[in-house]
């Protein structure tokens, strides 16, 4: 064993090869599930509003009911910021959209490509807290991604549940269209 | 021989299998369905040349049968789309389950998951599978008539007619939303639901009183190709004939 | 169908679309479309994010008026179903139906209202609404009102009332009402016969589902003929019958679609369909067959002076053969014969129509159960006026007019002249004589192209509209049509052009039309309604009723009610049909054209939609182009075959078409669709095959005075070159079934 | 027999017939002369080979270029069509598959039968076999849709939670192709060794450096040699089975199908046995070219082309019935549906490539049987060359033409390639060709140390008055 | 400790060096310190050498076996802990497993014959050896190593008596 594996030391070729898969592997594992703000169109912070005592549905109002969870409309914003701190600075961005009749172009923190199902009315029905795939949201200025939302994920979760629906959570088409 | 299907722990956990049934007695070949599953599924347009070609992407079509000779010719309509067989010949040639078998019956298509080795095209025998040969093209706006319940596909990609698996999910999930279950009739793929003479008809074949199960069992009934033993999930009514 | 209907159906069905109509509803980012959520500003009350909304509605694809539920996500429309509770149509929807929202979406749509920098420059200048309709007014003031036409297509019911109120009221003749789909299917003939035969101008409606033989000359019902979705459902119920699945027998030389599901189809010979009709009603009275046969005595002057050999012999049928039908027709419990459009459109088409609704009378078909009914007006006919197609007889009358200088100012709405009539009417001539020409298409298509401005009218799933069932159901039905999204772009509906035009003319105009937007026309419409005890739904309040009436898609009665016919034109006077005459020698135009709608393209108003243009024909199984079907025996006698190119003259002018050897035609007849042959009309239409009815002569039937679209003579000439059709079959396959 | 008879006279002497010459290479060379024959012709490259390398070269960028095109813009511009999915990319993957198959049936089964004519064409067999199978190898990327996505064939553990299926045929096929590859390039590479250090220790400048890396640090150590030997034995004896089973899965992508055409039982066997026919036949013609490219003429003998030719002879003979097989259960079972697919190449679409399949294939068979043809370089490469047309055009029809047909005549359908798919099918052609023409300047193409170890074998013996080689049993 | 030296010499045929190679025996020399250098390979014993027990076969089987349980666990294991149902088949069947298990058998096997007779003939190896490249002339080295340094005389001899040449205290040289 010993020659062959000096007879291969002295191949820098190979040496090479094998740094960059460690490099490729290292960076595989490093680069998932890092979370990275996204510069948002205003001042939002979670946990401003949770500290409040808001809950997640009074805005997000439409898990429960539709695929998706729903971002609040200025409208609805502006529900209670008409009275709420109108002077900060923030509320005056908000107020300029309102006033322009303009949607807030929020960016998208969470995104599954379209060839993916997921609706938030079972999920959120079943009794799933939002912190599960959102994370501590309560804890966060900015929202954050906090899992890597990928296929694995998913399906690590619905294995995870009663024997006698898991293999239906993990039938295709549940989740692909 | 589904009596294998019950080797497969997966399968057994179902209550429905979905099927259909055509009575082409009452096919009029009027193309509603045929729109209707464009509109439905994002079916993406080929133009004069690819089409005639033969590469129209239709997930459903009227094949017409001429028999007989002037003045005595008589032309018949079919409507073929994916059987959805139960033995799909198409399923175990995929090396990457791409397409696969559903433990509702159905034969599921993941688009992304589609590698492209055209071999459930060449394996299917009613070559029912259409393959995405270049990017669909939609002219802006047309793109906003697309359905977001079901992906466009790109190039590269094998697709074919899913009984409109998102419209049987919708329902299940708006049946178990409201803590019921899903009724007969209820999940209307989108050309059951155009069909205009009813020629069309879905449901559930593991349920006996469905109408599907009643029209299959009608002695008028007869699959697709039956001999190579591929339990399709489509049910033919042969058509009639009047005497007088 | 029979009980209220119940609360569930509609849950989903939302009346909001005052909200459609007027909230903004901005797309708000459905999964997958970009980086960025773009929320509501104001949310539309029933909008749930990614959830969808269905509206109801009316169709407009055609003019039989099914009723449909658009599925709307984020205030973008994504599906057309037909309406389930709507008694025409019951949730059912035909392919052009299916295909309306690529009207909506259009990308050749005209996106705001422009000026032409001269006529037929095809070079389009944007201008403001306001600057177009103060144009518009000052055109209309000077000009002599007698010298106003409207030229329309079948009009929805609320314009037509709307542009005719108005035209009276400015003094202006009354539209000129003609389309080719109108033409095709015989409806001005219909509208006619049903007059002089029943007392009344309204379409007869054939309950194809109770009866048990259906004798049908040339009427295509399951493709686009009057209300194919209605007639579609009839016929499905007509072979489900429980007592038998009936018997379908079609006359006429082409073995369309619809007599591709008959079972006998009878190859007669073109424009002999009233002879035919004739010959059997001779028969069954002459030989007392069945109880028809019986009965009918009374009806014996009708046949007085028919020869049934000579009649064989005409039409090309055996002598038995005849006999057999007549057998056949008088032995039925529940017969039922239909005229159709190829009956209309030739120089006999009024008599032979007459003689085909005769038999019916024979069969004591009248009101009765499988039979013929008419079309049940709805309450409140004052409102609900339906338009009556002229003929093309007046349509000649206007040509001339133009000629002569007596139209200065032409308005074009749902109509495409250009394309639509025969070349040889002179037609585009005629229209570059009139001096001040204003197009209300949403597309620039061939009339658009000779006009000076277009109006832009918005697409039917951005107007209001109501449309009364005609042909009809079998109960009275009155279908609302509601914006189901907000206007794509700067258009405006035609019906509110008229309203704001006749509100700045002030006076008789202003009185006539004084409804401040079209919501409010109607919501009286909907008022009228709303007393009537045959409700589906309760409504405490007009208010109430108005939104019932939106969401659910329209009124109508809660129980069957139908109209019998009354025989005041029929009896013992002589029916006479005329042998059949034909544009052209036989010697040089050996071959018979029948132009035919095409299931998808109905009379070309489908061709810039690309999902129509991409579904194949259900006979041929072509797309994309135009094709003449040819019997393989004549093919083979003038060496051709299929995909060989051939030029197709008539005395009036000569087209290209593709062959397809078509075994189900008469091999002295030729068939073409028509639909193809756009010179404009956007990306998927333009220059894509060719329109047949540029070969036709413009010869009328003289009694009915309708384009005899069927008696024009051609014959063909080999180009050698050859077109790969867009089949959907392959040729090698020979149209077997299967080889297993 | 009597011109024979009568050749044969007292006055003659001792006879040494040509052919135990040619065979055995009796020669009386030294070792060193046969180092330089082997290498001299090896560096000598003239212009006429630069231009070939030259414009195979261009081929080869301009189908990458195709292939490019291809990946860019969709599958559509390769021709391909409904029904006929698999065009003429699987046509020539099965046909480099079929090449391949000649090396190791001369080097593999030829060294466990010690049939000791073959020492000198083994080394140009299997690399003829390496290469035609890099070429199959490129197919499975050029064939699918998302090529970028071709690693989901791999079994590895994912964050998907999802293996290939191993069920499907094409698992089959790339794990028996990429075993067969592997195999046969190590084979090829073990028997190289020796010459390796040959050329080594006669070599200076790059290609020393090259062959001093590529030779391992080979000595040929009495025991070295021993286990070489048993290695090249075990080789032989695995490689068989993977050879044998490599075409017979090719066959199940089609047979398992129930697509008409495909469905048929004996495919395997006919498979096998055409690829042996296809592989021997590619062999001679390559035989023949490299022979007058290198000058080989020393090494590469009349006899070697002889017993190529008779070995194409007769698997053409084994094929035409394994073929005819096939055909008349089909004619008999006269199901409808192969009815019209054999009409339609006895008289339809497909009768042109039918006819050429047959004038093709057959004709080389009959004129093969005489050895003066077989012993004529050029004709054996012209009729080589046939068989390879017409098992191309074989496969062809197998693959392509059989799904132009299937059970609805409704669906039939028609393909028409494109300037993509011929330009990616030339460039497979023009990389084999050179990838083998810069092998035979680069490694020695005879492998000499056989050639040198056959001397020890060989010996002739006088029986009667006729010279007849002996064989020492050495090893 | 006794010095000891390295001795080489080259034979023009096999005859001579076998019979050189059984007077070197003679002088005690052990079987493992001659090494014998030739350019094609002679039959086993040949030139003198012991049997030499050669474990390549058991390395093929070893292979053989690990490739085996590796297709088994691929075509039969994995469609079990990753259930997807196909085509109404069970979800490893027979014929598929019994395909790839072979195919990774000859894989494995095919391998490590390779990998086993590289380890077994000790490439590759670059660092400098005792070599002489008129081997590849058709002559044999015989490498005497680690000779007493007094048997250095007796084995020249030996060697020279049988034809050899250039009998030498030989340099490790790079190949």
């Amino acid at each position: 064993m010993s020659r062959i594996v000096s007879g291969l030391r002295r191949q820098p070729v190979i040496l090479l090869a094998g740094l960059v898969l460690v490099v490729v592997l290292v960076g595989g594992v490093v680069s998932r599930g890092t979370a990275v703000a996204q510069d948002q169109p205003l001042d939002y912070s979670h946990q401003t509003h949770i500290a409040a005592g808001m809950d997640c549905l009074f805005c997000h109002s439409s898990a429960t009911r539709s695929q998706i969870a729903g971002v609040p409309s200025v409208q609805k914003c502006m529900g209670c910021h008409e009275t709420i701190t109108p002077e900060s600075e923030s509320m005056q961005t908000l107020q300029g959209y309102w006033e322009r009749q303009e949607p807030i172009p929020w960016e998208r923190v969470n995104k599954q490509p379209d060839f993916v199902y997921f609706s938030h009315q079972p999920h959120v029905n079943s009794g799933l807290a939002c912190e599960n795939c959102h994370g501590d949201v309560s804890s966060m200025d900015q929202a954050q991604k906090s899992v890597e939302m990928d296929m694995g994920w998913c399906l690590d979760c619905h294995a995870q549940q009663d024997e006698a629906i898991a293999p239906h959570l993990w039938d295709c088409v549940v989740c692909h269209q | 021989m589904t009596t294998r299907l019950s080797d497969n722990p997966t399968t057994r956990l179902s209550d429905h299998r979905w099927g259909m049934a055509i009575d082409l007695d009452k096919c009029t070949g009027c193309q509603a369905c045929v729109v209707s599953c464009h509109a439905e599924n994002n079916v993406p347009i080929v133009g004069e040349e690819e089409a005639a070609y033969g590469r129209t992407a239709h997930w459903l079509r009227i094949e017409r049968y001429w028999e007989g000779e002037y003045p005595n010719v008589k032309a018949k309509f079919m409507p073929v789309m994916c059987q959805q067989c139960t033995e799909a010949p198409c399923e175990a040639v995929c090396p990457v389950y791409a397409t696969y078998h559903s433990d509702e019956g159905l034969n599921g298509q993941i688009y992304n998951r589609c590698i492209g080795t055209r071999f459930c095209g060449s394996a299917c025998p009613y070559k029912q599978r259409m393959y995405n040969w270049f990017d669909p093209v939609f002219p802006e706006p047309l793109e906003q008539q697309l359905n977001p319940d079901v992906t466009v596909r790109s190039r590269g990609i094998m697709e074919k007619c899913t009984f409109c698996v998102q419209r049987i999910r919708r329902v299940k999930e708006d049946a178990k939303a409201e803590g019921r279950e899903v009724t007969d009739g209820e999940i209307q793929p989108a050309c059951a639901q155009s069909c205009p003479t009813n020629a069309i008809v879905f449901g559930d074949l593991n349920d006996p009183e469905s109408r599907v199960s009643q029209m299959a069992r009608s002695s008028r009934a007869f699959r697709l190709l039956e001999n190579l033993g591929t339990e399709p999930g489509v049910v033919y009514l042969k058509g009639g004939e009047t005497r007088v | 169908m029979q009980e209220k209907l119940s609360r569930r159906n509609f849950l989903k069905l939302v009346g909001g679309a005052a909200a459609a109509g007027t909230a903004v509803a901005i797309p708000v980012a459905a999964k997958g479309v970009g980086q960025q959520f773009v929320p509501y500003v104001k949310p539309p009350e029933e909008a749930l994010p990614g959830d969808a909304t269905w509206y109801a509605s009316t169709c407009r694809m055609c003019p039989a008026g099914c009723g449909i539920m658009v599925r709307t996500i984020d205030g973008r429309a994504k599906k057309i179903e037909g309406n389930p509770a709507y008694p025409l149509n019951q949730g059912k929807l035909c392919a052009r139906g299916q295909a309306g929202v690529q009207s909506l979406y259009n990308p050749d749509r005209l996106k705001n209202a422009v000026k032409q920098n001269g006529r037929g420059s095809r070079s389009f200048e944007p201008v403001y609404w306001d600057a177009a309709l103060d144009e518009v007014l000052a055109k209309l003031d000077s000009v002599d009102p007698s010298k106003i036409v409207f030229y329309a297509g079948t009009m929805p019911d609320n314009l037509y009332y709307l542009v005719s109120e108005w035209l009276t009221a400015i003094g202006a003749p009354a539209p000129v009402i003609y389309d080719l789909h109108a033409a095709l299917e015989g409806r001005a003939v219909s509208l006619q016969a049903a007059e002089e035969m029943f007392g009344a101008a309204q379409m007869p409606v054939y309950d194809i589902a109770n009866a048990d033989v259906v004798l049908s000359f040339g009427a295509n019902f399951t493709e686009t003929w009057q209300s194919p979705v209605a007639y579609n459902k009839a016929y499905g119920d007509f072979r489900g019958q429980a007592g038998g699945r009936g018997f379908f027998i079609q006359c006429e030389p082409r073995l369309s679609a619809t007599a591709a599901v008959a079972d006998e189809w009878v190859p007669i010979r073109p424009g002999v369909d009233g002879l035919v009709a004739l010959a059997l009603g001779r028969i069954i009275i002459e030989e007392r067959l069945g109880t028809a046969g019986t009965l009918g005595q009374i009806y014996a002057g009708m046949y007085r002076g028919v020869d049934v050999p000579t009649i064989a012999n005409a039409a090309g049928l055996e002598i038995e053969q005849l006999h057999r039908l007549a057998r056949i027709l008088a032995e039925a419990d529940r017969p039922v014969v239909i005229p159709g459009g190829y009956t209309a459109g030739q120089t006999n088409g009024y008599g032979s129509y007459q003689a085909i609704q005769a038999l019916n009378l024979v069969l004591s078909r009248l009101g009765r159960r499988g039979g013929v009914y008419l079309s049940q007006p709805a309450p409140a006919e004052t409102l609900l006026t339906m338009p009556a197609p002229n003929s093309f007889a007046d349509v000649q009358a206007l040509i001339e007019r133009m000629n002569a200088g007596q139209v200065e100012m032409l308005f074009v709405y749902g109509a495409n002249p250009v394309f639509e009539l025969p070349q040889a009417a002179g037609f585009k001539e005629a229209l570059a004589k009139v001096p001040f020409v204003v197009s209300f298409s949403s597309f620039v298509d061939e009339t658009a192209v000779q006009s000076d401005l277009i109006l832009p009218n918005n697409t039917y799933l951005e107007n209001w509209g109501y449309q009364v069932a005609s042909p009809g159901a079998d109960r009275p039905a009155v279908a609302c049509q509601q914006p189901v999204v907000r206007p794509l772009y700067d258009t405006r509906s035609t019906a509110s052009v008229i309203l704001d035009l006749a509100h700045a003319m002030g006076g008789a105009a202003a009185e006539a039309l004084p409804w401040g937007s079209e919501m409010l026309f109607m919501e009286d419409v909907a008022s009228i309604l709303f007393g009537s005890s045959l409700n589906p739904y309760t409504a405490q309040t007009a208010g109430e009723f108005w939104a019932a009436f939106r969401q659910h898609g329209g009124w109508w009665s809660d129980r069957p009610l139908q109209q019998e016919p009354e025989p005041v034109g029929l009896g013992q006077r002589p029916i006479i049909v005329t042998a059949p005459a034909f544009d052209g020698s036989a010697r040089d135009y050996p071959l018979t054209l029948y132009p035919y709608p095409s299931v998808v393209m109905s009379d070309g108003r489908g061709a810039n939609l690309p999902w129509l243009q991409e579904t194949p024909d259900p006979m041929t199984t072509v797309a994309w182009n135009t094709w003449v079907e040819i019997n393989p025996a004549t093919a083979h006698r003038l060496h051709l075959k299929n995909n060989d190119v051939v030029k197709i003259v008539s005395p009036q002018g000569e087209i290209e078409a593709t062959v397809v050897e078509y075994p189900g035609i008469r091999p002295d007849v030729i068939a073409i669709p028509v639909g193809w042959g756009h010179e404009d009309y956007g990306r998927y239409a333009e220059n894509r095959g060719s329109n047949p009815i540029d070969l036709l002569a413009p010869i009328t039937d003289p009694e009915s005075g309708a384009l005899a679209w069927g008696a024009t003579r051609v014959r063909i000439e080999r180009t050698n070159r050859t077109h790969a059709l867009a089949r959907l079959e392959s040729l090698h396959g020979e149209g077997r079934e299967s080889l297993s | 027999m009597s011109d024979s008879v009568s050749r044969i006279k007292k006055s003659d002497g001792i006879i040494i017939p040509e052919d135990v010459r040619d065979q055995l290479l009796l020669t009386t060379l030294s070792d060193d002369e046969l180092n330089q024959k082997m290498l001299g012709p090896m560096q000598k490259t003239g212009p006429m080979f630069w231009t070939a390398v030259v414009v195979l070269a261009a081929i080869f960028a301009w189908g990458l270029y195709a292939w490019g095109y291809q990946i860019y813009w969709g599958f559509g511009v390769s021709g391909i069509n409904r029904p006929v999915y698999w065009g003429m990319y699987i046509t020539t993957f099965v046909f480099w598959v079929g090449i391949s198959h000649a090396g190791t049936m001369i080097s593999a089964v030829l060294r466990i039968f010690k049939a000791d004519w073959r020492r000198p064409i083994t080394r140009g067999a299997e690399a003829m076999t390496a290469f035609a199978l890099m070429m199959a190898g490129l197919f499975p990327l050029i064939h699918v849709g998302r090529v970028w996505k071709v690693y989901w064939m791999i079994p590895y553990p994912n964050n998907r939670h999802l293996w290939p299926n191993f069920q499907s045929p094409l698992m089959w096929d790339m794990i028996a192709i990429t075993t067969y590859l592997v195999g046969s390039s190590l084979y090829l590479y073990l028997a190289l060794l020796p010459d390796l250090g040959m050329a080594r220790d006669n070599s200076t400048g790059w290609r020393y450096k090259l062959y001093r890396i590529l030779a391992l640090g080979w000595r040929g150590t009495e025991p070295g040699w021993h286990k070489l030997e048993t290695a090249l034995g075990i080789f032989a004896i695995v490689i068989i089975p993977v050879f044998l089973s490599v075409h017979s899965i090719v066959s199940w992508d089609f047979a398992v199908t129930s697509q008409p055409g495909w469905h048929s039982t004996i495919y395997p066997l006919l498979f096998i046995i055409g690829a042996i026919f296809s592989g021997l036949s590619a062999l001679g013609s390559i035989l023949v070219v490299v022979r007058w490219g290198m000058k080989l003429d020393f090494f590469l003998r009349k006899e070697h082309l002889d017993n190529v030719g008779k070995l194409v002879m007769v698997a053409g003979l084994f094929w035409l019935y394994i073929w005819f097989a096939s055909l008349i259960v089909n004619w008999y079972g006269n199901m409808p549906v192969i009815r019209e697919l054999m009409h339609d190449e006895f008289s339809g679409e497909m009768a042109p490539f039918f006819y050429t399949m047959m004038i093709a294939n057959v004709v080389p068979i009959i004129l093969l049987m005489f050895r003066r043809v077989r012993r004529s370089p050029i004709l054996l490469l012209i009729l080589t060359l046939s068989v390879n047309v017409g098992m191309y055009v074989e496969r062809f029809l197998l693959v392509s033409g059989s799904l132009l047909r299937n059970y609805l005549p409704f669906n039939w359908g028609q393909f028409r390639p494109t300037w993509v798919s011929l330009s990616i099918v030339a460039m497979t052609f023009a990389g084999f060709i050179l990838f083998y023409m810069l092998f035979t300047r680069l490694i020695p193409y005879v492998p000499v140390w056989e050639v040198k170890q056959g001397r020890l074998r060989y010996g002739t013996r006088l029986v009667g008055r006729v010279q007849v080689p002996t064989i020492t049993q050495v090893d | 400790m006794t010095k000891t030296i390295n001795l080489m010499g080259l034979f023009d045929d096999d005859k001579a060096t076998s019979a050189a190679l059984d007077d070197i025996y003679e002088l005690g020399v052990r079987d493992d310190q001659i090494t014998v250098i030739s350019s094609i390979p002679y039959p086993e014993q040949a030139l003198g050498r012991h049997h030499v027990w050669v474990r390549l076969p058991f390395i093929v089987l070893a292979g053989a076996f690990v490739g085996f349980l590796f297709g088994y666990f691929l075509s039969a294991i994995t469609p079990r802990l990753y259930p997807i149902n196909v085509s109404g088949h069970p979800l490893s069947g027979g014929p598929p497993a019994a395909i790839i298990t072979y195919i990774f058998t000859m894989l494995f096997a095919v391998i490590s014959t390779f990998i086993g007779v590289l380890w077994e003939i000790d490439v590759p190896g670059f660092e400098k050896k005792f070599y002489d490249r008129k081997v590849t002339s058709g002559q044999l080295a015989v490498v005497l190593e680690g000779l007493p340094a007094d048997k250095e005389k007796a084995a020249t001899a030996a060697m020279t008596a049988h034809g050899g040449q250039d009998i030498r205290r030989p340099e490790k040289i790079t190949l």
